[in-house]
């Protein structure tokens, strides 16, 4: 394993560290419990969105604490679930009395310890689930689909609406439409090493990838022979959008991620790829996302979103953020 | 049960944990994300470093610290889960000194608490696919009044679930997200309560300890 | 090898074709000769920025062509300089008549290449070229030293001044004031694979690192064990701070820059080693950027640079820019 | 010259570079950044592709042309400096058919060129370790007027100038950044110089081709 780390249990702590001296301006952080805030106090009257899950998807969450998009952010250690208690006191921290709206991406560890959070939590709180990834079957006997890089789709649209002052309810419904609309699928080239586990989690040939994999190094949907950018393309997008039953003529969203160790170049590759699909499918790509948003540590490969557009959300896309990881319009 | 059992106990289930908390990462690498000894370890670290304090408690009051502990600890899945298991364990304990029919009602209790938080049941290659049989195993004992043995009875119950999920296809946690591909693997909970199981009955029977 | 790509001869253009598309609001792409220009015609008066070199640094340059920074960039094939007729073609696009400055990268081809597209040139031009790289000794019957990451920092402040209406020998007299206050320095932790060879640049062992590596895996001051995070940060922000020469109580900016395969968890962390050792020498941190801006394809590992700030640059950093990869102030 | 050799000329250096390119990047990934192979290759195939248009310049007009082309194909420290040499050698091309003196008189106006354009001198490990000697090979061979087995003399210049790059501390090009860890390793420009002379002399005197 080589990595930029010093003591293999110190890795959270140091890099959020870090993270709040980059971006004191910003956020701030509280070490027990772990939490990222945003510095401003919410404003009366204003929904608190509050995400989280495993570390190692950097940005996600922390990077997205900011204006018009997160007011705190719980990271787990990496690849696990955060705790309650850490839930707790960011929703203490930063609930303006309008209440709390938990973004949970669908795995099981994020789910129940939200949900505990949830029965303990002082104040009014709500929950969105995503889990937009096609890989996945789904079955209503196993867990669901698995929530991936859509999620930052939704992150951004909600915390758009939550600074109009949108209530709980309907915030928490519009947040269902936005992962309703959104449709995800990744593959990887190499695995990832989880720092405390010091080795690859998966073993894979030189001349193999992962296709569906998970942004946690889960395997996908097989195994398969290393293939073109073009010929990859083509197997995910035509399963997002299989899934996905938009209508010609509908704009979209498109979202090219990558999962840490894949280099622009090649993201802009596959944007190439996957943009000229979306638009051979009747579909508009109205808006664009190019880049490393939702990663999984050291892995190689990428992911492929595409959400469903209205006036309303497109609209919410444009507004303006300012985070640590993404900024626009100020 | 007297404060230096509950020490014990502790001291067992944490010394077992850490002490294959390799292998349980391994096996989550196999079919999860390869943390699962990592998050257990932690958490059991955090159970012996408050040994004391929660040694100092009734055993009802204990067992729902154990589980806070755990739960504010371990995170993943298996954190609200084993979080769950203690606390409603310890809702279900009597005042007095806990009988082995008094045990038996609390484990039930405590898997009563995991299903609901985690939605599952048996045969979802999970760790229920060994804390059921071990329940079952106990409460029979307990209901035919045959204690003899009874140890080894319930590592043999543990240890022959635990195998069974390797045929499994799992349906809840990580592992379901591969369907058929999770077969041919133990699951890492299910390895984990195995242990814990094995760990208190250490304690509890030492000679018929593994 | 392992790449998202199609045909290995094929990178560039696909790869471009695909940043086009996402940032064409921003940037539109000449394929033959190759270089990439704002898409806003350069005001009168105001001198045009071109920067270039070999591919494989992205977002560098093209990554920066916008609104306060490049108004084009001429991208070479992987690690190759660019030819000259890029230059001029892009020269004969974006000089709006006061003339064009180039920001160019000190390695003989892309000095050499920069010069002749300089001699045939129908317009004025200067060349501003940076040199930050402190892991090469600093001799003048060499080469001198290499330009890294420091030119992103070049590149940002001479954009915004562009944008006041700076004349050309004014602009180029500031950009070497910047290159001359800046100073960088990096470690790989893994070789970086150029497509068109289709194997890493260098071995290197599990347990080896390579310090003083540069941007395209050119072997660095020496092969040594792989050490933690802070004795990494301590022998490169030793050497920077060394040559750097500020005095105590100067503000500086802090650039931690990812290869490429280095995860934002790891850079955060080496920013808060390089922030704490900055501040321990008495200098403050007063900007800083975080990310991978300089990058070497898919190489792991990491560079700090940092530029001794004063009031006139300090404003130049934070006026407002809007290109695809750094955006902030509109 | 007559049309004919120009393409065979041509012909001979695309050929020998293509099939060259992986030694040639091999030894740029030794001491440089890996491409010099990729880059030469590219724009010698470039030189290959308008070998027809070039041929029917007059010589000194085909020079240029060449070298224009290797300018705007190869990129990187090598085109320029490859373009230079071919563009000065046709500046000095005579406007009959050139002696061996003007051919020798033409090189060393292709090399004035490349040192001027990079700034360099014998010694600094460069493709001017090959050139420089092959250069005054042929200039002293003149001078005395010594043809005899000419080509083979020549040959065996460039190839010992290019084996003594070995040990030369790089003080020019990327292989300059490693100071004394540049000993060891041939240079890679020099190599393609060594290749490119082959080239032309087994062209223009086929039977000493190596
Ligand atoms: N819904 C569930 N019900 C019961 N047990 C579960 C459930 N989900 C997961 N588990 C158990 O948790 C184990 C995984 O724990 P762990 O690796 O610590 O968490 P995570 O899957 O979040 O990384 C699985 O092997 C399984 O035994
Ligand atoms: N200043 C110079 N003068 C003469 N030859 C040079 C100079 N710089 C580099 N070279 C030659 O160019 C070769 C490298 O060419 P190439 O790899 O194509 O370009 P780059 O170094 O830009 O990648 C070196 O091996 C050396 O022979
Ligand atoms: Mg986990
Ligand atoms: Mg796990
Ligand atoms: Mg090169
Ligand atoms: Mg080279």
């Amino acid at each position: 394993m080589k990595k930029l780390i010093n003591d293999v249990d110190a890795i959270l702590g140091e890099s959020l560290a870090g993270f709040a001296r980059a971006h004191g301006d910003l956020v701030s952080l509280s070490q027990a419990p772990l939490f990222v805030r945003r510095r401003a106090v919410t404003p009366a009257g204003q929904v608190a969105l509050i995400s989280g899950g495993g570390s190692g998807h950097e940005p996600l969450h922390a990077g997205f604490v900011g204006r018009g998009m997160l007011h705190a952010a719980c990271p787990g250690q990496v690849f696990t679930s955060p705790t309650p208690d850490q839930m707790l006191a960011a929703a203490e921290a930063v609930d303006s009395g309008a209440g709390v709206l938990f973004i949970v991406k669908n795995y099981e560890g994020d789910v129940m310890n939200f949900e505990m959070a949830a029965e303990m939590a002082p104040c009014a709180t709500a929950r969105v689930l995503t889990n937009d990834d096609v890989a996945v079957e789904n079955s209503s006997y196993t867990t669901g689909r698995r929530g991936v890089a859509g999620t930052v789709v939704v992150e951004k649209m909600l915390g758009a609406a939550a600074e109009t002052g949108m209530d709980l309810a309907t915030l928490q419904a519009l947040g269902e439409r936005v992962n309703g609309a959104t449709r995800s699928m990744g593959c990887a080239l190499t695995s990832c090493t989880v720092p405390a586990a010091g080795g690859p989690t998966f073993e894979i040939g030189e001349a193999e990838m992962e296709m569906g994999v998970g942004i946690h190094g889960e395997p996908g949907r097989r195994r398969v022979a290393l293939a073109s950018a073009s010929a990859i393309v083509e197997e995910m997008m035509g399963a997002i959008l299989a899934d996905l039953g938009a209508a010609k003529g509908e704009d979209v969203l498109l979202l090219v991620n990558g999962f840490g160790a894949t280099p622009l170049m090649e993201l802009y590759l596959v944007y190439d790829e996957a943009a000229r699909r979306v638009e051979a499918a009747g579909l508009t790509v109205a808006r664009s996302l190019v880049g490393n948003w939702c990663t999984s540590l050291d892995m190689a490969g990428c992911s492929l979103t595409v959400t469903r557009l209205d006036a309303e959300t497109t609209g919410l896309w444009d507004a303006p953020v300012h985070t640590p990881a993404l900024r626009w319009g100020c | 049960m007297s404060n230096t059992l509950v020490l014990r106990l502790i001291e067992g289930m944490a010394g077992t944990i850490e002490s294959h908390a390799d292998q349980l990462t391994r096996l989550d690498q196999a079919i999860g994300d390869g943390d699962h000894g990592i998050n257990m370890a932690r958490g059991f670290k955090e159970l012996a470093a408050q040994k004391a304090a929660i040694a100092a408690l009734p055993l009802g009051e204990a067992l729902k610290k154990a589980g806070m502990t755990l739960v504010m600890k371990v995170g993943g899945a298996s954190g609200p889960l084993y979080g769950t298991l203690f606390i409603d364990m310890g809702k279900a304990t009597p005042e007095a000194a806990p009988t082995l029919a008094d045990l038996s009602v609390m484990l039930d209790a405590g898997i009563r608490g995991v299903k609901a938080r985690g939605k599952a049941e048996v045969g979802m290659k999970t760790m229920l696919d060994v804390l059921c049989p071990v329940a079952d195993t106990l409460r029979s004992l307990v209901d035919q009044n045959e204690t003899d043995g009874l140890d080894e009875r319930i590592i043999a119950a543990a240890g022959h679930a635990l195998h069974r999920t390797t045929d499994m296809v799992a349906k809840r946690g990580r592992a379901s997200f591969l369907g058929e591909r999770s077969k041919g693997h133990l699951d890492p909970g299910a390895c984990s309560s195995a242990l814990l199981i094995g760990a208190v009955v250490g304690v509890l029977a030492p000679s018929s300890a593994r």
